[in-house]
């Protein structure tokens, strides 16, 4: 009983997830301006996040916590170098 | 499972060789890096897919092999993963000491059909 | 025994003394003279005392060990044939070395010389010595080496630079051939022996690659002796020094060819084809020269056509290959020699004394200079075959070979004709070089005024004409046993008996010398004036210069067909190489995989699969995406393909790889930044590159589409074939089951990537460090482009602020991450062995720490506060992970083995501990000092090139 | 050799020497080229005898009869576990060569070279270390990894000195071989793949179990590999890339990476006879046909090459290309069945051509210097330097490097004279110098092997030998052109060189020279190991001697029972 | 002394926190964990950014709260406006200018944490010299309402922590 | 998925409700990320996400592990803490940027925005454009799009 409803909400989640993260994608796609790839990307990012952790609750394990943990402390650093980048000219001066 | 990887590996290797024989070098190494995704995934399927099977063991005990994701084709990947880093990066810094030298980042260091 | 060293004396003596020589001082003429005589003289001693071992058909066989194990033996082994060939060598090559002592000027390099004629004395022994048919060879292209330093001697004169070349060049690709032919021969006669190649005649000339073996040798031999239609370089090579000339010319290096082919008579000889071909082409090369001989001003060149003329009347000798015809070529080989020799001296003398060797400009030197006048006429008679001269008697014994054999072949019938009429060439072109240079008024235009040169200059060529008119007059007396010697040693036993008289009464060949000799002086008288005064040779001849034709095809062949063909063949572009890559690896996967059984179940679709096609979908998109943009669009390239990696990422997530997702994330946001960094330096692409969009663009652009579309497909296809198989036994399924046990650590990828395999893990830190080494190094030569040198326009623009304005807030937050990444570096660090993790994340992580300070505040900002030393930590981390390896040993154990144990603490209890930890430090220290290394090398440049104001550092630090 | 408990150390000993010398040069300062340029020697020096101590190892144990070797097992992990090193003939015979050609080119670099840039030392050494690990590892994926070690430093020396001309050369050299590196990837992860392993001798052995879709990907797999290693052999139409990558290299770092072409060949011959030889069934002789055809039309695209370039240097590649070109053909007969004579008289050929084309390249710049005839490759080092900084952040040294032309006194350009014509000789196959008797050697086993009792030898055999004769002949005439006009019609001043310039060329001439009069004992050496190749039975046997069974399970259990460690797999 | 072994306390302690959070509650970790947070603390100091000081620790919890709640209301908030699309007349969105008394940049950094955190507020840019603030808002009613309510439910209490 | 069985009922259903209501609330974040007129209306968009999204995301998982393991499993309040620092850290940078670069004249106006805060003792324009280099001596920029 629990593991269906778990069952079924790790799926409805992990299909939300990655709908959302494609959502994201037509967002870096389409553009229009520079900022905005870099915002789809930025969201790509913690969705992925996202994505670890309900896959790892899906696993039972914590195998994927590090993968989630390295995107929390250094996922934005690819977006913070883009957007000084776009900022700046460069991205350090 | 197996055929949707099969396809992503595909399109990011064709991507990746459109790109490698392309002109500029930024295409190039933009290729190279999409061609180096494709064949690591490649490597890491041949392993075979697993899903929720990660390679770390219970401390001890016998373990069924089967029910475990192989473990080297990863350990190969990672190895490639930075070996690829390493290249990319000095990749790029060729190029952009190409693109300061020759006055264009055209991959032959010339635009085409003008001699030095 | 005393006799086999003697043999090594004679062939290793030449080429000591040619050391020795090479060592005296340059100008050490006299010093030189008496090496190079002496040890001529040595030679000549020598032979004298092996003279009673050779004779009665004996021979000499000494035998140094060189390359037995493919048969190349240093055999050395003289008989009567070679031991006469010999004298010729070592006499000949006494006088032209007393000769050359006067002839070079002072200025002359004497050293060259004499070490130069040394070392090709040497290697003719060798030649006509060697007891093993590769070592033949080998010597073979000694003398053609050394020929071209001797012919290249005047090397300021283009026309002994070009004699030089076309001389190697022709004769050296000869030997080639002739190379094959004797690992042909050999392999018939199963030994590169020379005496068991030489009784081994039947079997070669009925074994299936006869003709190949015999083409190839005819080729080394022409070459060698200057037969048509290879002949042309012997002209040219007259831009030696005379003495040179006189040696090469007559008594060696031309000689080798007719020596190879009598010598190799009993094995290869005997056939219809050796007939056809070596008497065709000598009979040919016989005519030709002697008519060009005719039209030769100069003195040298009529000498050297008259050269390949006789060289043709042995060849054709050797062709006909009857005992008696055999015999007599061994004569002409012996009175050519000597002839000629002192043909070319008192030609030199000529040369010397008046300043010039144009016969149009020499006249009446009789007067002057009665002496020579009268060596060289009488030379010259013997070369025309005079009776009572030595050249009679060879010439008629050539004309009873003609006459006498016959085999009923066309050319057989006309080869009687063909003789007289080049015999009375060679009349006519002697008696030219009488007549114009010797008598008739005296010249008046000479560059020098000429007189009896020094005695001992024409010491030698009296002693040679001295040797021809005893020959012509004692022959059987002085040549008789010695030609006997040389027969048996050619012929065998079956040596048919022979006597050299000078009347044989009214035979064939007196009257077939006489009607040579008529028609000669008839050529000679009729056109005389037109000869005399033209050009050389006739217009036909001119035309058909062959010389000048070889030169032509050799700058088409060796110049300008390489070069288009290399334009052609090869591809300078990168596009095209990698074109031809990826064409050759679709053709290899084709190639291999073409039988492959297709059997591709229809996949299922369930949420996860729904899950992880929408996932690829979105990584499909973002890498086609990036392939599109990324010619005009890189920043939205970089940001694709970072949505491209980020999918990888998760993916393998996805497929169960926690280790690669962290390692890939953190390398990604490694890579995207580097490559941000790297954007700065790339020229602006505001407008469409010309000729973008037209038609063979386009083309191109489709034709990579197809390949690209193709790869994917392969891609895919070999993918799914794994994928759809079910794996056997392999290591991994070990490396699951013992990884704890054997390797202490539950996280198996690690416990490989640092204990099982971990010597690929040292294998590539050192390639992060070499990279990291390589950008450094290349980034402190960098120069900019002239319109990247400028800071980016945001930060000139006028309405711009600071930075520190800008990044007022964001930076505080970043400095707030300083702490916490460095903590994740140590949590990944400490995890690795049992969780994901590792000495890399870790690594990388540090770095990316330093990174966000960088591009929090600005470089010289980071730099007043904080020191790195990259380069220090990827020292330290090769040394610690190489320590930690070499550690093992001390308990005998092979590099990297790793050691784990529990330690057990006081307060805190038990601790893991294990060396691949400290391995691990190792991989850590060096990742982080590579990649910092890496990322401040290009963060850099910026500052390098466009010095920034320098901002006070307390507003800063606020 | 012996017995597993104790490992002979010195079989790592080539790889470990120059890698860890490399490293603790790290440590120094780069002002301190000297003592690195020692550091290096030593290492170099070290690396030679500790060659030589396993050259007499190998013989020894050869000639009781074995033909295989040593066998090293990092980590203690037993094949097919972990990585081993493998010491046979061949890999022994290659170390020796690495070390005989680095201590000449490192003498030259000592002549100013090394001072064109940073690092130059550390990346030499590293070079070394790549290439040897390249020639030991019995592991393809450990091959990989020293593949790229190798090819990592010499993008590094490659654009040691920087310049347009270098950068240039280098952006195409390492975009070729990136592409190269990926398509070794692919073949070794097909191979995993399919046979589950990735030790080259067990490779050979589980081929023989695979039938079906696995023995074509196998295929597959062996045909990228095959050209991921031809790509770095050089051979045609792969190969554009190397003359102008070693005109552009400095002549030092070029000499040295005359070496890595024939890593490429090294990884061929092993591979191929050892997983696709004569004993792989129906896998034998797979690649042989294009490894002829490929070998001939390299030799003839060498030949057309070295007398199409104007610039020495260039023909230097050229010689590269034709050496590549001849031991690989050589390879694909032996591998189809040619017989151990003609592959002997290869590898034999290939130690001379190496250490000639070496010498070559030494050669090349200091007669070209200065020379107006053909263009210079050199980019002129007297421009400003581009540095502006002068203060040293994160501890990066800035030892401005050495601005002035590498030479500055005259030795002897009369030596160099005849250095040049000796290596054009040697080159160009003229006796009695071991190009000849290379070439004789696979001549003679090509006959002796190959001639059927009717008289007939294979066509592509002829074209081989006339190819072999043909590009002999093409480099004589190239290089005599060249030698002509250099040194013998232009006239004037003699460029100045360097003793430190001249004394590597002897060196290897010296050794060319050794190489001619002991080429009994070297030819009987590389025929032996064409014997041991062509048997990869033996070679296989002896490394899985003690191999570990890949199903066994752990010895001891050392389970702790918790129930909720267990990790649960929803297959 | 202790100044300069463990030069940002409340830092150290923090990190000592996330140590343990991420390994586990065991004397060994603590120690490791103090161990580690050390040296991320002497790291910290090289760059010697300016320094919090925590004036009432108390109010810390308070903010909290407000912060957890505003946030959990603006989610609300903000996913019915999306649920709506973008064209719904019943929001509209735009800039607003503010200014700021807050002066320590501890401060103004959490402050900026916990506008962006909080959804349909944007923090965009930011002068500090005379303390000006642009935001983006999501659903714009007025600006006087923004700008005492960020004063008097943030602001205020961040003051009295900081400064 | 045997684990998903041991847990009892109300957990499973708190899991559940939280676990879909935040991947919900992502998704909606995604919605409007596509569906949003204007780039400063979009960057509020996956705030939905960071915030609301991450906070239940992470309270079921330390939920269901705690469960599981028997013990309090707190490590993913790490993740949430950093998110809460890093993401302000991207939008602030983000709303920067753009605002940079809708401001600059060159890359073209996509959308009205306000002029820069500008603090008194800045230079002046008229000032600034004085000294600063000819414009034409720059080469046009294309925006980055
Ligand atoms: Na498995
Ligand atoms: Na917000």
């Amino acid at each position: 009983m629990s593991a269906d409803i778990l069952r079924f909400a790790l799926a409805y989640a992990q299909i939300a997830l990655i709908l959302a993260l494609a959502l994201a994608c037509w967002r870096m796609l389409r553009g229009p301006r520079a900022q905005d790839r870099v915002l789809g990307l930025d969201t790509m990012y913690i969705n992925a996040m996202l994505l670890f952790l309900v896959i790892g609750m899906g696993n039972g394990n914590v195998f994927f916590f590090e993968g989630a943990l390295v995107i929390a402390v250094l996922g934005f650093v690819t977006t913070v170098s883009a957007a000084k980048f776009l900022m700046r000219g460069e991205v350090i001066e | 499972m197996e055929i949707i990887l099969a396809l992503a590996i595909g399109v990011l290797v064709g991507s990746g060789v459109w790109l490698m024989l392309r002109p500029r070098s930024y295409q190039v190494i933009v290729g190279l890096c999409l061609l180096a995704y494709g064949v690591n995934l490649f490597i890491f399927a041949m392993g075979r897919l697993y899903i929720g099977a990660a390679p770390i063991m219970p401390k001890g005990g016998f373990v069924d092999p089967t029910a475990y994701a192989d473990p080297l084709p990863q350990s190969l990947v990672l190895t490639a993963i930075v070996i690829s880093f390493a290249t990319t990066a000095l990749f790029l810094v060729v190029m952009i000491a190409a693109r300061g030298a020759t006055g264009t980042d055209h991959v032959d260091g010339k635009e085409r059909g003008r001699d030095e | 025994m005393v006799a086999q060293n003697l043999l090594l004396l004679l062939v290793l003596a030449p080429f000591v003394s040619a050391a020795l020589a090479a060592t005296l001082p340059i100008g050490a003429r006299n010093g030189e003279c008496w090496l190079a005589g002496l040890t001529m003289v040595l030679a000549l001693v020598v032979l004298g005392v092996l003279y009673p071992d050779v004779a009665e058909g004996g021979r000499v066989i000494a035998r140094v060990d060189w390359i037995d194990s493919v048969g190349l033996e240093l055999a050395f082994r003289i008989d009567g044939f070679s031991w006469l060939f010999m004298v010729l060598v070592a006499g000949i090559g006494f006088l032209v070395i007393l000769y050359a002592r006067y002839y070079m000027s002072p200025e002359d390099s004497a050293a060259r010389l004499y070490a130069c004629l040394l070392a090709f004395a040497g290697a003719m022994s060798g030649l006509i010595l060697s007891g093993n048919i590769i070592m033949l060879v080998v010597f073979w292209e000694l003398t053609s080496l050394v020929s071209f330093l001797l012919i290249g001697y005047w090397y300021h004169r283009q026309d002994a630079r070009d004699g030089a070349r076309m001389s190697l060049i022709v004769t050296a690709s000869g030997g080639l051939c002739l190379l094959v032919a004797m690992i042909l021969i050999g392999q018939i006669a199963g030994s590169y022996d020379l005496e068991t190649v030489l009784i081994s005649g039947p079997q070669i000339t009925g074994h299936k690659l006869y003709p190949v073996a015999l083409i190839l040798f005819v080729l080394g031999a022409f070459t060698k002796s200057a037969q048509f239609p290879f002949h042309f370089w012997l002209p040219n090579a007259m831009a030696a020094p005379t003495p040179v000339s006189a040696y090469l010319h007559s008594a060696t290096m031309v000689k080798a060819g007719v020596f190879v082919l009598l010598r190799f008579h009993p094995a290869l000889g005997g056939t219809v084809e050796w007939f056809q071909i070596v008497t065709g082409i000598g009979l040919a090369t016989m005519l030709l020269g002697a008519v060009i001989a005719l039209f030769k001003h100069d003195l040298k060149g009529l000498l050297a056509y008259s050269t390949i003329s006789h060289l043709g009347l042995i060849t054709a000798l050797a062709g006909i290959g009857t005992p008696l015809a055999l015999i007599a070529a061994v004569f002409h080989i012996v009175n050519h020699a000597v002839f000629k020799a002192s043909l070319f001296m008192a030609a030199g003398i000529i040369d010397h004394e008046t300043g010039t060797r144009d016969m149009r400009r020499l006249s009446g030197l009789a007067r002057v200079m009665p002496i020579t006048a009268t060596l060289a006429i009488i030379a010259s008679g013997a070369m025309a075959g005079v009776p009572l001269l030595n050249g009679f008697l060879s010439k008629e014994m050539f004309f009873e070979a003609t006459y006498v054999w016959n085999n009923g072949s066309p050319l057989d019938n006309a080869a009687p004709y063909i003789a007289v009429l080049a015999a009375s060439f060679s009349t006519a072109y002697s008696l030219r070089f009488i007549v114009k240079v010797f008598f008739g008024p005296p010249a008046t235009d000479l560059p020098r005024h000429p007189h009896e040169p020094p005695l001992l200059m024409r010491l030698p060529v009296a002693v040679l004409v001295a040797i021809c008119v005893s020959i012509g007059l004692f022959p059987q007396f002085v040549l008789g046993n010695l030609l006997e010697t040389a027969g048996l040693a050619l012929i065998g036993p079956d040596l048919p008996h022979f006597s050299l008289k000078i009347w044989h009464g009214v035979n064939a060949p007196l009257i077939m010398s006489l009607i040579a000799m008529g028609l000669g002086i008839m050529i000679y008288c009729l056109p005389r004036r037109t000869i005399n005064s033209g050009e050389d040779g006739t217009r036909l001849m001119r035309k058909l210069d062959i010389a000048r034709i070889y030169e032509r095809a050799m700058r088409v062949l060796t110049q300008r067909l390489p070069r288009a063909a290399l334009r052609i063949l090869s591809a300078n572009g990168l596009q095209a190489q990698l074109r031809a890559v990826v064409l050759l690896t679709l053709a290899a996967g084709w190639f291999a995989l073409r039988h492959l059984d297709w059997n591709v179940p229809l996949p299922e679709m369930r949420s996860r699969e729904l899950v992880f096609a929408l996932l690829w979908i979105v990584g499909g998109a973002c890498a086609i995406g990036a392939a599109w943009q990324a010619k005009y669009h890189r920043f939205a390239a970089l940001i694709l393909m970072g949505g491209a990696g980020l999918v990888t990422c998760a993916t393998f997530v996805w497929l169960s790889a926690p280790d690669l997702a962290v390692t890939q994330l953190l390398v990604e946001i490694a890579t995207t930044t580097l490559l941000l960094l790297g954007l700065r330096w790339l020229p602006k692409r505001d407008e469409e590159i010309a000729g973008d969009r037209n038609l063979p663009a386009r083309i191109r652009r489709f034709r990579d589409l197809l390949i690209a579309l193709t790869c994917g497909a392969g891609m895919t296809a070999m993918a799914l074939a794994v994928l759809l198989t079910t794996p056997g036994a392999s290591v991994g399924d070990w490396f699951l089951r013992n990884a704890y046990v054997e390797g202490g650590g539950t996280n198996v990828v690690n416990v490989i990537l640092v204990d099982f395999r971990a010597f690929d893990t040292f294998g590539e830190i050192t390639v992060l460090a070499v990279v990291g080494l390589t950008v450094y190094a290349l980034l402190r030569r960098f120069r900019a482009a002239p319109e990247s040198t400028e800071r980016p326009r945001p930060q000139l623009d006028a309405e711009e602020q600071a930075l520190e304005a800008y990044l007022f807030v964001p930076a505080v937050l970043m400095q707030w991450m300083f702490a916490p990444i460095i903590t994740l570096s140590a949590y990944l660090f400490f995890r690795g062995h049992d969780l994901p993790g590792g000495g890399f994340a870790a690594g990388v992580t540090l770095a990316v720490a330093i990174l966000l300070q960088y591009v929090a505040a600005n470089v010289r900002w980071v730099e007043a506060r904080l020191t790195v030393l990259p380069i220090r930590w990827m020292a330290t981390g090769l040394t610690v992970a190489a320590a930690v390896g070499a550690g093992s040993w001390l308990f005998g154990y092979p590099f990297l083995t790793a050691h784990a144990q529990y330690l057990d603490l006081p307060v805190i209890g038990k601790v893991p501990f294990s060396t691949a930890m400290l391995f691990d430090f190792g991989v850590f220290a060096l990742v982080l000092g590579a990649i910092v290394l890496m990322l401040i090398a290009i963060a850099h440049q910026s500052l390098r090139v466009a010095p920034r104001p320098r901002r006070p550092a307390s507003k800063e630090a606020n | 050799m012996n017995d597993a408990l104790s490992p002979d150390h010195l079989i790592i000993a080539p790889i470990l020497i120059p890698l860890v010398a490399g490293a603790i040069m790290l440590f120094y300062n780069d002002q301190n080229r000297q003592t690195k340029l020692m550091m290096g020697l030593a290492a170099v020096a070290l690396t030679f005898i500790a060659s030589l101590e396993l050259v007499a190892d190998v013989k020894s144990v050869t000639e009781q009869g074995g033909t295989v070797v040593g066998l090293y097992p990092l980590g203690n992990w037993p094949v097919p576990i972990g990585i081993v090193l493998v010491l046979d003939r061949l890999s022994v015979m290659m170390v020796m060569l690495t070390a005989l050609l680095a201590g000449p080119s490192l003498i030259y670099a000592a002549a100013g070279w090394h001072g064109k840039g940073q690092h130059y030392h550390s990346m030499f050494q590293f070079l070394l270390a790549g290439v040897n690990g390249a020639f030991l590892t019995g592991d393809l994926f450990n091959l990989f990894v020293f593949f790229e070690v190798m090819l990592a430093a010499s993008y590094g020396l490659m654009l040691h000195g920087s310049g347009p001309e270098r950068i240039r050369a280098g952006l195409h050299y390492i975009a070729i071989n990136l592409a190269a590196s990926l398509l070794f990837l692919i073949g070794v992860a097909l191979i995993y793949g399919t046979t589950g392993t990735l030790n080259m001798a067990d490779i050979g052995r589980a081929l023989y179990w695979l039938d079906g879709t696995d023995r074509l990907l196998f295929h597959a797999a062996a045909g990228f590999l095959g050209l991921a290693f031809l790509i770095k052999a050089a051979v045609w139409p792969l190969c554009f890339w190397l003359p102008p990558t070693y005109a552009a290299a400095s002549p030092p770092a070029a000499a040295i990476m005359a070496i890595m072409t024939k890593v490429g060949i090294y990884v061929i011959l092993r591979l191929s006879l050892l997983v696709l030889g004569p004993d792989a069934g129906p896998s034998a002789g797979f690649g042989a046909p294009a490894l002829m055809i490929a070998g001939v039309l390299t030799m003839a695209f060498g030949m057309i090459g070295i007398l199409g370039t104007p610039e020495l240097a260039r023909k230097g590649g050229y010689l590269a290309i034709i050496s590549s070109g001849t031991v690989l053909a050589a390879i694909g007969f032996a591998q189809a069945g040619g017989g151990p004579m003609m592959l002997g008289g290869a590898l034999y050929y290939m130690v001379g051509s190496t250490a000639a084309i070496s010498a070559f390249f030494l050669i090349a710049e200091p007669v070209s210097r200065g020379d107006q005839g053909s263009d210079t490759a050199q980019t002129p080092e007297t421009e400003p330097d581009p540095l502006s900084e002068s203060w040293a952040p994160m501890g990066l040294d800035t030892v401005e490097d050495v601005a002035t032309p590498a030479s500055t006194r005259t030795v002897s350009w009369l030596t160099m004279a005849v250095c040049f014509g000796l290596v054009a000789a040697m080159l160009a196959g003229l006796p009695p110098l071991p190009g000849f008797i290379g070439k004789f050697a696979i001549l003679r086993g090509a006959v002796e092997d190959n001639l059927s009792h009717t008289g007939a030898l294979p066509a592509i055999l002829w074209v081989y030998a006339a190819m072999l004769i043909l590009s002999g002949l093409g480099a004589l005439i190239a290089l005599m052109r060249f030698g002509i006009r250099r040194f013998w019609a232009e006239a004037g001043p003699t460029p100045r060189i360097l003793a430190l310039e001249v004394v590597p060329a002897v060196i290897l001439l010296a050794m060319i020279a050794l190489q001619t009069l002991r080429a009994d004992a070297l030819l009987s050496y590389t025929r032996a190991t064409a014997v041991a190749l062509l048997e990869p039975a033996t070679y296989r046997d002896a490394v899985l001697k003690n191999a570990q069974d890949v199903r066994a399970a752990p010895v001891v259990n050392l389970a702790p029972e918790q129930p909720g460690n267990e990790v649960e797999v929803d297959p | 002394m202790i100044g300069r072994v463990i030069p940002h306390p409340v830092l150290s302690a923090a990190l000592v926190l996330m140590w343990l959070c991420l390994t586990a509650f065991s004397l060994g970790h603590l120690l490791l964990g103090t161990l580690i947070s050390l040296v991320a603390g002497w790291a910290v100091n090289y760059l010697h950014p300016p320094r919090p000081r925590f004036r009432r620790w108390s109010a810390i919890p308070q903010l909290a709260g407000i912060v957890l709640i505003d946030i959990i209301r603006s989610n609300i908030a903000v996913a019915r406006i999306l649920t709506l699309g973008p064209d719904h007349p019943s929001y509209h969105s735009g800039f607003i200018e503010l200014h700021l008394r807050l002066r320590d940049p501890n401060a103004i950094a959490v402050l900026a944490i916990i506008l962006n955190g909080t959804p349909g507020t944007a923090w965009l840019e930011y002068e500090h010299q005379d303390g000006r603030l642009l935001l983006h808002v999501l659903d714009l009613r007025s600006d006087a309402d923004w700008q005492s309510l960020i004063r008097d439910r943030y602001e205020t209490l961040l003051m009295e922590i900081f400064e | 998925m045997r684990h998903l069985e041991t847990l009892p009922p109300w957990a499973a259903i708190l899991i559940a409700v939280f676990v879909m209501i935040g991947a919900t609330m992502t998704l909606l974040g995604g919605l409007g990320i596509v569906r949003l007129k204007g780039y400063y209306q979009r960057l509020h968009a996956p705030t939905l996400g960071y915030s609301g999204g991450t906070g239940l995301i992470i309270l079921a998982s330390m939920l269901m592990f705690s469960l599981l393991e028997g013990r309090w499993i707190v490590h993913e309040l790490m993740i949430g803490t950093f998110i809460m620092i890093t993401s302000p850290i991207t939008l602030l940078m983000l709303g920067r940027a753009a605002l940079r670069r809708d401001r600059d004249a060159k890359l073209g106006h996509d959308e009205i925005v306000p002029p820069m805060l500008r603090a008194p003792v800045m230079p002046q324009p008229d000032e600034a454009s004085a000294t600063a280099p000819a414009p034409a001596a720059a080469p046009p920029d294309r925006p980055h799009r």
